[in-house]
C-alpha cells in the first residue's frame, strides 16, 4: 500500500487518469511480448521477450495499485485490468498493434522503449514520492529493454536484405503512432503544471534524438510521412484493442466474483 | 612396464563408485546414444511444453496468476536451453536436435499432447504434470552423466515451485464456486490418466530399462516410479476435496500402497504414434516457430559476420 | 413457441442434450463460416459462405428454442448459446476446426454437410413432430449445402497440381474429426429406442457412400489413418473452441442483463 | 439525301429528355470515363465496407443481431456484384478495376478508413453511414445511365432496409443501461464529422459537379445533400435522446434549415491521401483475401476447362 497524497479534485482526477495511462500501455504490451511465448525465432529470444513482458505487467501492477488507491473507490488491480473496456482504456495506440513478424515487434519495442526510458527517467524526479519509486524501479528495467530493441533493431536493419526490408516496412506502418507519445494533451499539462510530470516536449527531443541515432546505425529511414494517428490516450483505439481485451479479460467476465 | 587402462573397466569402475563421468572422460557408445536420445527428448519436452500453458498467458484470470505464468512457462524454456547444452557436451548439435524434433524423429513427452481446456488446467499441469516429471527428476540428479545430473539439480529445484503453484490454483478453485470446483474437477478427470502414463510403459514392456539402470541413468523402474506417484498423489486429492476418475483406486493394505486401475495402453501408443489429440498441433506450431524465425536467425548470423570484420579492420 | 410433448425424464434428459448436439454444431459452423465474411478468395463465394453461415444459424435457433422449451428452465435461445462456456458445449469437434485455406473449409464443409444430409432426412421422420418440421425445413437448405461443398472439393480436387495438394492435406488432417460424427453414444441410443432419432450406423453407410463417390469424382485419396478423436459431444474439445466462445460470447459477458 | 444523325447531339437530346443511356448506345468519352470511375468506386465502396461491419459479425450480442449484420454485409457483396457488372457494361474489366483497387489508383469511400471500436458502431453505421449513402444514392436511381439506374434501384430498397436495423440497434441502446446508452453516444461521437465527410468537398472545391449534373448523373450537390442530412438526422438524434457533437449546430429560422460547424477538411484530405485510421487495415485486408485466393480462382479456372474438354469428347 502507498502512502498516498492528497491533491485538489482536478490534478487528482488527471492524476488518475494519467497512472492509467502508464499502467494500460504496461499491460497491452506486456500481453502482446505474452503473445510470443513458445512461439519465438531463437530460443533465447523467446525468453528475452518474456523477460520484457513481465517486467511490463509488473510495472503495470504497480500503477494500477497507485492508480486504485490515488482515486478511492475501492478497486484492485485486477479490476482495473480486467472490468474495463476497450473506450475506458488509455494506452497509446502503438503498443496495442499486432506483433506482425519478429522485425515488426522489435520496432513497436524500440519506439516504445525509446519514449519510456526518458519518461521514466524524468517521472524518477516527480514531485510525487510514490511515481518517482516506481519509476525509478521500472526504469532499471527499461534501461536493458531499450538495449535489447536497440541492438535488435540494428542487427536486423543493419543484417541481410530482407532483414533490412522487413524492418524498415515496419518502421513505415508503426511510424504514425508515434506521435501521440510525446504530443501532450490536457492531462500532460495539469499534471506537468503540478511538478508530478515532465514536459513532453523535452522527451520529444530527447526521444528523437535517440530514435535518429539508432536508425542511423542501423542503415534505416526515417520515414518522412508527418500525418499522426491520435486517440489512444482519451480511449479511442485501433480495432485491435477489442480483440486484446475479449481474449484477457474472458474469465473475469464469464465467472464474476471469484477469487482465483 | 606400466598397462595401459582398459577404458570401459575405468567407466564402469567410476559408475560403480557412484562418480560422475564427465564430457572429456570416454564412455561407451551406446551410453552416449542412450544419454543424447534421452537428454534431448526431454530438452524437446520443455520446449513443446510450453505450448498447452502457453495457451491460458493471455486469458489468466489475475494478473498475478498470469505474471506467475509466464515465468513458469520461461522456466521450461530454460530448461529447454541447459538440457540442449548438457546433450551438446556429448557432441549433438543444437540444430540436428531440432531439425529431429520436427522430422518427427525425436519424441517428447506425450503428455503435452493433450489439450489446455481450462485454466483448471494450469493447475493440474502443475500439480500432476509437474508433480510426476519430479518423481522421474529427483533420482536423475544422481545420474551417472555429470552435466546432465547437475542440469537436473536446477531444473527439479524450479520444477518443484512450479508444482507447488500448481497445487495453489486446484486449491483456490476447489474452495471457489461451484462452477470453480467443477472446473478443477473436470481437469482432473482429463489428466490423471495421461499422467500415468507419463511414466512410461509397463516394466515388462520396457526393454531398456536393465541397461540404463546398469549405467545409473535411470535408478528406479517405470512402475516403480508410477506406484510413488499415486501413492504421494492420492492424498493431495483427498485435501482438495476432489476424486480422482478410477473406481478401483483403494488403499491396499497388505502391499502398503495404493491399487489402482488398468491403464489403457492403446491410448497410449496411439500418442506415441502421433495420435494424440494435438501432435500435429503441437509439432506445426513448432515449425511454424522455427520457419519463420529463419531469416531472423540468418540476419543475426550476417550482422555478427559484419561487425567482426569491422572489428578488425 | 413449439406444442412439445412430454417424455420421461431420462428420455427429456437425453432429448435436450441431442438437440444442443444440433443447435451447437451449427451455431459453431456457422460462426467459423462467418469468419471468412469479407475476406472470401471470390466475390461470389464469399456470398456464398455467407449464405451457409446464415442457414446455419437460423437452424441453430430453431434448436435452441426447442432445447429451451423442451427443458423448462425458461431459458432462451442467446442464454443457451451465449451463457455456456466450452465444457457444456456439445458441438462435434469437426466444425470447431481453424477456417486454414479455402480447401480447408471446404473439405471440413463437406464431411460434415454429407453427415448432416443423411442426418436430417432421418430426424425429418423422427416421432417428435417438433424435431420432424426444424429437420425437414433445415434439410432443404442443407441439400444446397451438400451440392455446394460437393462441387468444390471436385473442382479444387481435380483442379491444379496446387489445389489437390491443398486439398488433399486438409482432408488428411480432418479425417480424424469424422469418426464421432456417426458413431453412436448413450444418448443416442436411448433416443434411438424412444423411436426420436436415427440409428447412426445407417447413417454411417450413408455417409461412407456418399464421401467416397465424391472424393472419387474428385480424385482424392480416402485417408487410411484409422484412429478417431472423439469427446466434442460429451463437452471435452479442442483448444480451439475456447477461443471461438470467448470471442463470440465478450459482449454478453461484459454486459450481463442487457437488452440487444 | 438523309443526313446521319449526329450521335453527340442525340445524346444530349436523350439526356436532356431523361431518356436512360444504354450500354449499345453511343456515348462521349469523358461520360463513360466518368461513369466507370464513379460506379467502381461505388463498388470497391461496398466492398471495403464489408470489413469494418465484418469486424463485429463473430461478436454480435444476440443470435438475432448476429444473422441480421451477417445478411446486411451479405447484401453489401451483393451490391458490389451488381456495380460491377454496370461497369462491365461500360468495357472495363472486373479484374482491371480489383487490381485499380488494391494498387491504390480507384478509391472507395473514406468513411470505411474509420475503425468500428464497439457494438454501438453497428447501430451507428447503419443509421448514419447507410443514411448519408441513401441520400446520395436515391437521386442515382434517375441517373442518365440505365443499368446504373436499375443497379441503384436495387441497391436502394436494401439501404433504406439497412438504415432501419441501424436505428433500431441505437434505439435498443438508448434504451437500455447506462453503459449502453453511453456506448451509442461515444459511437455518435466518433461517426458523426466523418458522415459529414461523406458528401464530398464543399461545392466551390469540387470541380467534376457541374459537368456530372449536366450529364444527369448527379442531380444534387455536395452541400445540398449534406444539408438535407443534416437536417433529417437531427431529429433522430433528438428522439434517441442523444447529442449531436456540435456545439455550433442549431435550427435557422429564417433559412428553415440546421445550419452546422466548420468540417475539419484537413482530415478529410488526409484519409483521402491514405492517412486515415485504418486506410493500410483494409487495404491490405482485400489485398491479402485476393492474394490467398489466387490458387482458388485458378483451379476454377482449369477445372472448368477440363470439364468443357471432357464433355466435347
Amino acid at each position: 500500500m502507498f502512502d498516498t497524497k492528497t491533491y485538489s479534485s482536478e490534478v487528482n482526477q488527471a492524476l488518475c487518469d494519467y497512472l492509467l495511462r502508464l499502467a494500460d500501455s504496461s499491460l497491452i504490451l506486456g500481453h502482446r511480448l505474452s503473445e510470443w511465448c513458445g512461439h519465438g525465432p531463437i530460443l533465447e529470444q523467446d525468453i528475452a521477450m518474456s523477460n520484457l513482458a513481465l517486467d511490463l505487467i509488473g510495472q503495470a501492477r504497480n500503477w494500477y495499485q497507485l492508480a486504485a488507491q490515488q482515486a478511492g473507490l475501492g478497486q484492485t488491480e485486477d479490476d482495473l485490468a480486467y472490468l474495463r473496456d476497450a473506450p475506458q482504456y488509455r494506452n497509446v495506440l502503438l503498443v496495442e498493434q499486432p506483433n506482425g513478424d519478429f522485425g515488426q515487434t522489435v520496432v513497436r519495442q524500440f519506439l516504445f522503449d525509446a519514449y519510456h526510458y526518458y519518461l521514466l527517467q524524468e517521472l524518477g524526479q516527480s514531485a510525487d514520492e510514490n511515481i518517482a519509486a516506481i519509476a525509478q524501479k521500472s526504469l532499471k528495467e527499461v534501461t536493458y529493454h531499450l538495449k535489447w530493441s536497440s541492438e535488435w533493431v540494428i542487427r536486423l536493419g543493419d543484417g541481410t536484405e530482407e532483414s533490412q526490408r522487413r524492418v524498415q516496412t515496419a518502421l513505415n506502418n508503426l511510424w504514425e503512432f508515434t506521435g501521440e507519445l510525446t504530443k501532450p494533451d490536457q492531462t500532460d499539462e495539469i499534471l506537468h503544471a503540478a511538478g508530478l510530470v515532465p514536459d513532453l516536449r523535452k522527451i520529444q527531443a530527447d526521444w528523437q534524438n535517440r530514435v535518429q541515432s539508432v536508425l542511423n546505425e542501423a542503415t534505416l529511414q526515417i520515414p518522412t510521412r508527418a500525418w499522426m494517428q491520435k486517440g489512444g490516450k482519451e480511449g479511442i483505439h485501433t480495432e485491435h484493442l477489442g480483440y486484446i481485451l475479449t481474449e484477457m479479460q474472458f474469465l473475469q467476465r464469464a465467472y464474476p466474483h471469484c477469487e482465483w | 612396464m606400466m598397462q595401459t587402462p582398459d577404458p570401459q573397466l575405468q567407466f564402469d569402475l567410476k559408475v560403480a563408485d557412484e562418480q560422475r563421468i564427465e564430457p572429456k572422460d570416454w564412455m561407451p557408445e551406446p551410453y552416449r546414444r542412450t544419454l543424447i536420445r534421452q537428454i534431448s527428448q526431454h530438452a524437446h519436452s520443455e520446449i513443446v511444453g510450453m505450448l498447452p500453458e502457453g495457451n491460458w498467458i493471455t486469458r489468466a484470470p489475475s494478473l498475478r496468476r498470469k505474471a506467475v505464468l509466464l515465468a513458469k512457462v520461461q522456466d521450461e524454456a530454460g530448461h529447454g536451453l541447459y538440457l540442449y547444452s548438457a546433450a551438446e557436451t556429448l557432441g549433438a548439435s543444437r540444430e540436428q536436435m531440432i531439425a529431429d524434433l520436427h522430422s518427427g524423429k525425436a519424441k517428447y513427452s506425450s503428455i503435452f499432447n493433450y489439450p489446455t481446456l481450462s485454466w483448471a488446467d494450469m493447475g493440474a499441469i502443475g500439480w500432476l504434470v509437474d508433480g510426476a516429471a519430479i518423481m522421474n527428476q529427483v533420482p536423475l540428479c544422481r545420474t551417472s552423466y555429470g552435466p546432465y545430473a547437475r542440469a537436473m539439480v536446477r531444473i527439479c529445484k524450479e520444477e518443484s515451485f512450479h508444482q507447488r503453484q500448481g497445487y495453489e490454483i486446484m486449491m483456490t478453485l476447489a474452495n471457489g464456486l461451484k462452477e470453480q470446483k467443477d472446473m478443477a474437477q473436470d481437469a482432473l478427470n482429463r489428466w490423471w490418466w495421461p499422467v500415468l502414463m507419463m511414466f512410461g510403459p509397463k516394466d515388462d514392456e520396457s526393454p531398456n530399462t536393465a541397461q540404463s539402470m546398469q549405467w545409473k541413468i535411470k535408478r528406479f523402474t517405470n512402475d516403480e516410479l508410477r506406484q510413488k506417484f499415486v501413492d504421494a498423489t492420492v492424498p493431495q486429492a483427498e485435501y482438495l476435496g476432489l476424486t480422482i476418475p478410477d473406481p478401483d483406486l483403494k488403499w491396499n493394505e497388505a502391499r502398503g500402497h495404493y491399487d489402482f486401475g488398468a491403464i489403457n495402453w492403446d491410448e497410449f501408443w496411439e500418442v506415441v504414434k502421433g495420435n494424440g489429440p494435438c501432435n500435429r498441433q503441437r509439432l506445426e506450431a513448432r515449425q511454424k516457430a522455427h520457419a519463420e524465425g529463419e531469416w531472423v536467425r540468418e540476419a543475426a548470423l550476417v550482422y555478427a559476420k559484419k561487425r567482426e570484420m569491422r572489428d578488425e579492420r
